[in-house]
């Protein structure tokens, strides 16, 4: 299967007062029609500053793309996104790709009704008109799961709550049918019983519409029900990539597996309820410095030299599954050749 | 597990010095230019208000009625003697552009003080102690933001005359209800903020909250807001002169120079220009120096640095 | 001053009163006596007015602008023409008491009131009891007379305390604008005010407050022939610069009290003619013996004289002028009754200054307080800065280390209270060709304004206020110059000289010294 | 009075309305936010009481209202036998270095313009203990104790990453050696590896110093990793409290149930055949909440009775408190099975 | 939304009443107007008789109240100068005053706004520069000093606009932009920064990340959140050009309230002091009401929250 989405080699940096903040250093991933790809890492860790990389929806100035390729291929197309111009690119945005956000109180204009809101990139993608758009965006409501959507269409966003106004950003995100929907944290903000209703209405619509969907989060529970593959990153870098289950059962990136071994579990039994949580000793990297060394040895137990002196790169370790460790976690010692 | 090369920053912070602050703000001011331009131009003005006898080649109020008008010397007739031209009355306009930099200051700075003194006070108060206190005396500050300025200003002229403490005095209270608002909405703001917070369950006594989490928080708004006021108080002097309401015509303002200059502007147009230039260079810098403090110190646009 | 000399008097008015008037950019006055007047009334002409006036009933009129308005609706008893003399307006002629208290007046008749009521001798009455109103800012005027009594329809009596030299020429004729006794009945002052009725040769259609006043000819003026133009609005621009531009686009016809040198400025402009005449208006700087002043130096007639000596006033009114302002020589002016054109001016001497404070024993000079008002008069404040350098160079220092300056109100509630320091500045303008008005409220024993007074000074002023001939009381008025030369209450500064700009359209206008205007002569050539 | 001497803090009938007013002259009331409404809880000594619920169930409030920091509409709180109800403000002031709070939000909790020795020692200084080289010495102290260099005693807020300024909060809340300690979500601002540095430090206090906490929190995994007994809140309101193992393996609110069935499981293979109830809708508004059980409107169980009358708190079983009419019966509670895929709402 | 607005207006009635109480007692403290009513030359009977008809020497509470009892009744008292019913004479004036202030407004809106958008949308184009350059010389030429520029250049040099008074349709142009030169560098300004700052909010990422084009997300989603934030400072604009256009219409003798104010002042004409300040005052507290009125219509959040 051809991948929609191939990133290859992305970097971004940030020119602030302090410095430059150098978040993405060298990305690479692929994102394959229909699938659910999950991006998990910290806060600075460059999972959201990647996919907006892409689109051009970071803040220029002080952010800048500086080099790699974004290909979207469909159908007979393939661009590199990078390359264009902010007009071609709009016409990507919302059209071919879809984004929803992490915040639903901010993410949508306090002075729009939702209707219009939603209606807009219709109009301005689809060529509908005022009427075609409003009807559609009636429908698209009701399968978003607003009830008596006719008379919401005149809605404010205030008048909605946190969970509602997901629903609201999930249609604007599909409005289009989009190829791809990035989702940026959309469950953060909600409380728990609303975030399961949103996953479930994002699987539903994905289904529906066979749209390949990037779940940015840094919930491994999320993950776990959801994503068919996982891209772990650090630092802005990927640190790992495997398929959902690989990268659960048979994590090979230190950083994973510490990750995994922090996180409490609900379902704990027996001797893992009292158990002590391990703990990723350190602080996150500092992106004011450039990468010259793996973001993650300063933290990680089984570093070594070579470690301080090069940037590993995303060494395939299974099937489909690549992790960037000089050390081989299985083996329990350095990597041969790379 | 290998021995560790030395960490390289990654978890150290080096030592904040005052070099690496001041460092920083000058970092700041590369990035905007305007800002920049502000500061040097600020720091200029400043040090030619503190020493303006040694820099005025003249007694800015020394006449000399035989050699009144004379053009700038770069014009026919003009002498380098006196670089911008004398007035009406042969003053050197270049002294008196000079001296009237300290004037401008004076009212600016002092009645910003006062301004900012009583409206930081009361705002303080409203703001913190609320209620009923809150209703009453932010219904005294918008009674005064609804009298029309000039009632008040020619009322206070009058009654107590014209001098250089009275234009302080009436700036700072007819200015203060502006200081009053925005501390109110600060202290608002920073009351109901986590370090306040914090401060009570730490058992923190009224005063303590007050002079130790809130005052400290109002001081960068407020020098902000200062800052502006300041340029239109040299905007409001000259609009007093206009009306022949600031101080003494014997006091070298630049207000005041405006005002004679005004009749003659199409004649001997140096005399009313040269004040006009000061005025709009001096309200240009604080305008500047003020869009520029607001970035800084507004904590809101620090957060951007992420 | 390059400019200057290209602007020197090219010809002189011939009048008396107004020979100083001076044409000072070229005109071809010929022209203007070419164009014939038209025989009806025809076109507009527009006047400016520096101020907003207050009101134009004559009795609170306060200040000229508004009184130029009024002059127009309004008419009294007598008039002074351009020449100087008192001649019969309303009141075709009168006789005079022996012992010139009671004034008999046969009325004019056949004239009709704006409202086209005749004008008979009750109005007189009617016209008296509203001038008196405490409420107008001249009502001391009308109450000059002590009865007005009606004799028939068309005679009327009136009787005065005393001799007075002025009921006729200035009472009687400026101040006292005749009211139709009916209409005053009915609407009252404030209906008077508001809509005024008069006899005079124009009528008002409307005043936009703040805009304009707009006046018609009144087709049953009694004086056949006039006025002369159809219309004539006055507009009030305050700002000097902006009555110069007026001007200049031809937007007004005549532009009054322009700063000299400003007026410059419209040399080279077209259409425009620019006059100058001396103002009966006298600056200075007033010591004070009733008050503030007892008991300080001032009180030595050698320090007063020192202070005359001390003021280069020629470069005050060169530098602030233009040189366009007289020299004061004392309280009466070249235009005043029994003016001595024998005295000179002090001049500038500061060695003698500083000889004659020396010989009274202030070898070092000394401090004492001094006053100026502000916003009151053009350049005033601008002049007190200048006297006080000058002061300042024969070694006098002020109180609080510079002079005061006030808001004018508030400085004239210290003035009528003689609360001011010894030395104040301000000055005195008298429309009545004479000087007594501004001698008696001065200096008078009993006037509010007074801060100066002497047994021998108020002995003249006494003397002056009731003789009525003008030989004897010319003869007083020439003494007492001289005694306020030598003994001087006042340092002298200038009279200043008023600029007007005329557009050249306007035909058969004759400023006034006193700037009073009457325009029912002045027309429009070429107004269709 | 409190009887058991094991009982540290005693919360009864804690009720907490917010007033919604209008105006600026006058001021007038236009409605009630119940934020908490009639709490009692019990904390014991030593112990970690976990207290989750989503967002505006009134849990910081609660936590707030305890240590005085919100006035409570009424109530009685009982600190080791104190009625704090009855205290004046200086004698509530001597009171506070045994309790204190830390914070959900680092950042807000720390004002920006001091120094972190100024932060940390400032409760040491408002209640006057020892002169200012102690106060230096315990900051060091501290600042050791939770894991911070000394030397960054000059720095400033903005200079430390989340967690860093997490633990300056821990250490000025040590600082005055209290007993009890209000944690108000103190972890959900940081990244999944620095929670589990601030958690293990927490327990690791507790042990050391003996500390009691009420640890409020909406991340359910997190409460059970760290609490001895668990209250769970909706709308203001504890539905159920028991023990955390009784709490999360069976337990007897429709609401806990849903909730800790809405929490995944970070196992993919296991999440997939997870049993889920999912809620409908959002929460209602504290503003005017559902008459009866507050929880009727999302209820799937839920009868006519739910809707009209309160249903009363009370021990079911031993220590296991629950608010609910269905509970009579030991199965009466549970969610059938049938309901699991009622996710969607159309 | 009806009570709100019922407490509001009973709220600004007693601002009103607090204004009117300051102005009434402040102007009284100038001491009284005889010295400026009555002639030079009168004689103190008369000037003791002035007193005694405008009722100068009764108590100051009498006076008071006796002016309260008129304003309830509608009658402001007479103007001592004009003696006529002050209403009148503000009435008469008051058209001007706001034609002129609105139009000023206009102005000053229509190029502030369009010039802050695209300027604030594309921070570094020539258009942002103009924005930002206007905005600072708004805020650094004295409106007084521009006002006689403009005369020069317009009215004498070019002739294309009259130079004084309210004749033609055109009349009001020269005074409008002179006036509202201020105010649209304030507005350029603010609507820049408000431009910048609503640029970097969620909805706009949410509304560019639609694929929206720049001018739509301008026009729609900028424009009326910027709005929002320029309702409150247009509203304290337009108080401030009503209230402050005393040197435009000064200079332009425009016959407006401002003019008729600095008469009323100079010659302590307290009444009519007292009835302008009342009727300024009463506008700037009007259009307060009215801003919050307008926050509701544009800010849904507002209109519904009750």
């Amino acid at each position: 299967m051809e991948p929609i989405l191939q990133v290859r080699d992305m970097v971004t940096r940030f020119y602030s007062v302090d410095g430059v903040v150098h978040a993405i250093n060298g990305v690479n991933f692929d994102l394959y029609e229909g699938e659910t790809l999950a991006v998990v890492g910290e806060s600075g860790s460059g999972k959201s500053v990647t996919m907006m990389s892409i689109v051009n929806l970071i803040p220029q100035p002080p952010g800048k793309v500086e080099g790699g390729q974004a290909i979207f291929s469909y159908g007979e197309m393939a661009q590199d996104l990078l390359q264009l111009s902010e007009d071609e690119i709009r016409h990507v945005r919302g059209g071919q790709i879809g984004f929803i956000f992490q915040d639903p109180i901010s993410s949508l204009n306090p002075t729009m009704t939702i209707g219009s809101q939603i209606a807009e990139s219709m109009t301005e993608h689809l060529g509908f008109s005022a009427s075609e758009a409003r009807s559609k965006t009636v429908e698209l409501l009701r399968n978003v799961g607003i009830p008596d959507s006719e008379r919401r269409f005149n809605a404010y966003p205030h008048h909605f709550s946190g969970g509602m106004r997901q629903r609201v950003m999930i249609a604007i995100a599909v409005a289009c049918r989009p190829k791809i929907v990035i989702a940026d944290e959309p469950t953060t903000a909600l409380d728990v019983t609303v975030q399961a209703q949103i996953v479930d209405l994002v699987k539903r619509l994905q289904e529906q519409m066979g749209v390949a969907v990037v779940w940015i989060t840094h919930d491994l529970g999320v993950v776990a029900g959801l994503a068919d593959r996982v891209l772990v990153m650090y630092g802005g870098t990927v640190v790992e990539s495997a398929p959902v289950d690989n990268l659960y059962e048979d994590p090979r990136h230190p950083y994973t597996i510490g990750l995994l071994k922090a996180i409490p579990r609900l379902d704990a039994t027996g001797e893992a309820e009292t158990e002590e949580l391990e703990v990723i000793e350190g602080v996150p990297p500092d992106l004011y410095q450039e990468l010259t060394l793996c973001p993650f040895a300063p933290r990680c137990g089984y570093a070594f030299d070579r470690c301080w002196a090069e940037v590993p790169p995303l060494i395939e370790v299974g099937v489909q599954h690549g992790a960037a460790c000089f050390y081989d976690v299985e083996r329990g010692g350095p990597r041969n050749g790379s | 597990m290998t021995a560790a090369t030395p960490q390289v920053g990654f978890d150290e912070f080096e030592e904040q010095t005052w070099q690496k602050r001041l460092a920083y703000v000058g970092r700041l001011l590369q990035r905007d230019r305007g800002g920049m331009l502000g500061f040097i131009l600020f720091i200029l003005i400043v040090l030619t208000a503190i020493f303006a006898p040694v820099i005025a080649p003249h007694d800015p109020l020394k006449q000399n009625l035989r050699a009144a008008k004379q053009p700038p010397a770069w014009q026919e007739g003009g002498s380098w003697e006196q670089p911008l031209g004398t007035d009406t009355l042969g003053r050197d306009m270049l002294s008196r552009i000079i001296f009237g930099t300290r004037v401008s200051l004076t009212v600016g700075f002092f009645g910003v003080l006062i301004a900012g003194t009583l409206g930081m006070v009361s705002g303080l108060v409203a703001g913190y102690v609320g209620g009923r206190v809150d209703g009453a005396i932010m219904g005294v500050v918008n009674i005064f933001l609804a009298i029309p300025y000039l009632v008040f200003v020619v009322v206070v002229a009058a009654i107590l005359g014209r001098n250089l403490l009275n234009v302080i005095l009436i700036f700072g209270i007819t200015d203060s209800p502006i200081f009053a608002r925005v501390t109110r909405g600060e202290v608002l703001r920073i009351r109901e903020s986590g370090y306040v917070e914090s401060a009570v369950s730490a058992g923190a006594s009224t005063g303590r909250i007050l002079f130790d989490h809130i005052l400290p928080n109002l001081i960068g708004p407020l020098i902000t807001l200062a800052t502006f006021e300041m340029s239109a108080m040299i905007f409001y002097e000259a609009g007093l002169s206009f009306l022949g309401l600031s101080v003494p015509p014997s006091v070298p303002s630049w207000g005041n120079m405006l005002q004679v200059g005004r009749q003659y502007l199409t004649i001997y147009p140096w005399i009313a220009t040269w004040p006009g230039v000061a005025i709009a260079i001096t309200a240009l810098t604080f305008n500047l120096l003020g869009d520029w403090l607001r970035d800084v110190l507004d904590p809101r646009l620090r957060r951007s640095r992420k | 001053m390059v400019v200057k000399e290209e602007v020197e008097v090219i010809k002189e008015v011939e009048k008396e009163v107004i020979q100083t008037v001076e044409v000072v950019k070229e005109v071809e006055v010929e022209k203007i006596v070419e164009v014939e007047a038209p025989d009806v009334p025809k076109g507009e002409l527009i006047v400016s007015v520096s101020t907003f006036p207050n009101s134009i009933y004559m009795p609170n009129a306060a200040e000229r602008n508004a009184s130029n308005v009024a002059n127009q609706i309004w008419e009294g008893l007598t008039w002074v023409n351009d020449d100087g003399e008192v001649v019969p307006a309303l009141a075709e002629s009168w006789e005079i008491s022996e012992d010139g208290t009671e004034y008999t007046f046969k009325l004019r008749e056949g004239v009709l009131f704006h409202d086209g009521t005749p004008f008979t001798a009750k109005d007189v009455v009617a016209s008296w009891e509203a001038g008196k109103d405490p409420s107008n800012a001249y009502a001391y005027n009308a109450e000059k007379a002590k009865a007005v009594e009606v004799i028939d329809d068309y005679t009327v009596k009136m009787t005065t305390e005393a001799p007075d030299p002025l009921f006729l020429r200035s009472t009687l004729s400026k101040d006292w604008a005749m009211i139709p006794a009916a209409y005053y009945e009915e609407v009252g002052l404030e209906g008077i005010e508001k809509n005024p009725v008069g006899t005079g040769p124009f009528k008002l259609i409307e005043w936009v407050k703040g805009d304009r006043i707009a006046l018609e000819a009144f087709e049953d003026y009694w004086d056949e022939g006039l006025p002369k133009v159809a219309k004539l609005t006055f507009r009030p621009i305050p700002e000097e610069a902006t009555r110069i531009a007026a001007v200049q686009t031809g937007e007004i016809h005549i532009a009054n009290r322009l700063p000299a040198d400003e007026a410059q400025r419209l040399l080279g402009v077209e259409n425009v003619k620019v006059v100058r005449y001396p103002s009966d208006r006298v600056y200075y700087i007033s010591f004070n013996n009733l008050t503030s002043g007892i008991g300080t130096p001032i009180e030595d007639k050698l320090v007063r004289q020192a202070f005359n000596y001390a003021i280069d006033r020629e470069a005050i009114i060169d530098a602030l002028f233009n040189g366009y302002a007289d020299l004061s020589t004392g309280y009466i002016t070249p235009g005043n009754l029994g003016y001595d054109a024998s005295i000179e001016p002090y001049p500038y001497d500061p060695d003698k200054a500083k000889e004659l404070l020396a010989e009274a024993g202030y070898p070092d000079g000394f401090e004492i307080g001094m006053a100026c008002p502000t916003g009151a008069y053009t350049n005033f404040e601008q002049v007190c800065e200048a006297v006080g350098g000058y002061l300042n160079d024969v070694g006098i220092t002020f109180e609080g280390g510079e002079i005061q300056f006030m808001e004018s109100g508030q400085y004239w509630d210290l003035e009528a209270n003689k609360e001011l320091p010894p030395l104040f500045g301000d000055s005195w303008s008298t429309t009545d060709g004479e000087a007594y008005n501004r001698l008696q409220g001065a200096l008078g024993a009993d006037a509010s304004y007074a801060a100066w007074n002497t047994a021998e000074l108020q002995d003249y002023i006494d003397r002056i206020g009731s003789t009525v001939d003008d030989v004897e009381r010319g003869k007083l008025y020439s003494e007492l110059h001289k005694i306020m030369y030598d003994d001087p209450p006042f340092v002298y500064l200038y009279e200043p000289n008023t600029f007007e700009a005329i557009n050249t359209a306007v035909q058969n206008y004759k400023p006034r010294a006193a700037e009073d205007y009457f325009l029912k002569e002045v027309f429009i050539a070429g107004a269709e | 009075m409190v009887a058991d001497s094991n009982i540290l803090v005693r919360v009864e009938n804690l009720k907490k309305y917010f007033p919604i007013t209008r105006g600026w002259l006058f001021s007038r009331q236009v409605g009630t936010v119940k934020a908490v409404d009639d709490v009692s809880l019990d904390i014991r000594q030593g112990e970690t009481l976990g207290v989750v619920g989503e967002s505006g169930c009134g849990k910081s409030t609660t936590g707030r209202a305890i240590l005085q920091l919100h006035k409570p509409t009424s109530w009685h709180v009982f600190f080791e036998d104190v009625d704090l109800t009855t205290l004046n403000a200086a004698e509530l002031r001597a009171l506070r270095p045994k309790m204190q709070m830390i914070f959900q939000d680092s950042v807000a909790a720390l004002n920006p313009r001091h120094s972190v020795g100024k932060i940390i020692g400032e409760p040491l200084v408002i209640h006057n203990v020892g002169t200012a080289r102690e106060v230096h010495e315990r900051v060091i102290e501290l600042m050791e104790m939770v894991g911070l260099k000394p030397a960054w005693i000059k720095r400033f807020p903005h200079e430390f990453s989340g967690g860093q300024r997490q633990r300056i909060n821990i250490a000025r809340a040590l600082a005055l050696n209290p007993n009890f300690i209000v944690c108000d979500e103190p972890i959900s601002a940081l990244d999944v590896s620095i929670q589990a540095q601030v958690v293990n430090l927490l327990k690791e206090l507790q042990k050391q110093l003996g500390l009691t906490y009420l640890f409020i929190a909406h991340d359910l995994s997190m409460v059970r990793h760290i609490s001895d007994r668990v209250a769970v809140m909706y709308l203001g309101k504890v539905m159920e409290l028991a023990n955390r193992n009784d709490l999360f393996r069976d337990p007897l609110h429709p609401y806990t149930q849903s909730l800790s069935s809405a929490v995944p499981v970070p196992m993919p293979k296991h999440e997939r055949r997870r049993r889920r109830f999912i809620l409908k809708g959002d929460p209602p508004s504290p503003s005017n909440p559902p008459s009866g059980c507050v929880f009727h409107t999302r209820c799937p169980l839920s009868v006519e009775m739910c809707v009209t009358t309160v249903p009363e708190f009370r021990e079911l079983r031993p220590d296991h408190f629950v608010a609910c009419h269905l509970t009579d019966t030991e199965t009466g509670s549970k969610i059938p099975e049938q309901t699991v895929l009622a996710s969607e709402l159309t | 939304m009806q009570r709100y607005l019922l407490t509001r207006v009973v709220q600004s009635l007693f601002l009103l009443l607090g204004v009117l109480i300051v102005v009434f007692f402040l102007v009284r403290l100038t001491g009284d107007p005889t010295s400026l009513m009555v002639a030079k030359e009168a004689p103190a009977e008369q000037r003791e008789a002035f007193r005694e008809a405008m009722g100068f020497n009764r108590p100051l509470i009498v006076q008071f109240l006796d002016f309260g009892a008129g304003i309830l009744r509608g009658d402001f008292g007479d103007s001592l100068h004009f003696r006529q019913p002050a209403l009148e004479l503000i009435l008469e004036r008051l058209p001007a005053t706001f034609y002129l202030a609105t139009v000023a407004l206009l102005l000053a809106i229509v190029i502030a706004i369009t010039i802050g958008i695209i300027g604030g949308s594309n921070p570094g184009s020539a258009i942002d520069s103009l924005g930002r350059a206007l905005g600072l010389f708004g805020q650094t030429i004295p409106n007084f000093w521009l006002a006689l520029i403009l005369i020069l250049i317009f009215a004498v040099n070019l002739g294309w606009f009259p130079s004084f008074g309210r004749d033609t349709s055109i009349s009001v142009v020269l005074p409008a932009v002179a006036l509202g030169f201020g105010s649209m560098g304030q507005l350029v300004r603010l609507t820049r920064s408000a431009v910048l700052e609503i640029r970097n909010e969620d909805y706009i990422r949410t509304a560019r990340s639609k694929g929206i084009s720049q001018f739509k997300i301008g026009a729609r989603h900028v424009f009326r959140n910027a709005s929002l934030a320029l309702v409150s400072v247009i509203s304290i604009q337009y108080s401030y050009l009503l209230g402050g256009s005393i040197y435009i219409e000064t200079i332009f003798s425009w016959p407006g309230l401002g003019n008729l104010l600095q008469q009323a002042v100079d010659g302590r004409d307290f009444p009519l002091v007292q009835a302008i300040a009342f009727f300024i005052s009463f506008f700037v507290i009007a259009l307060t009401l009215l801003t919050d009125v307008a926050y509701a219509l544009i800010d849904p959040r507002i209109r519904y929250s009750s």
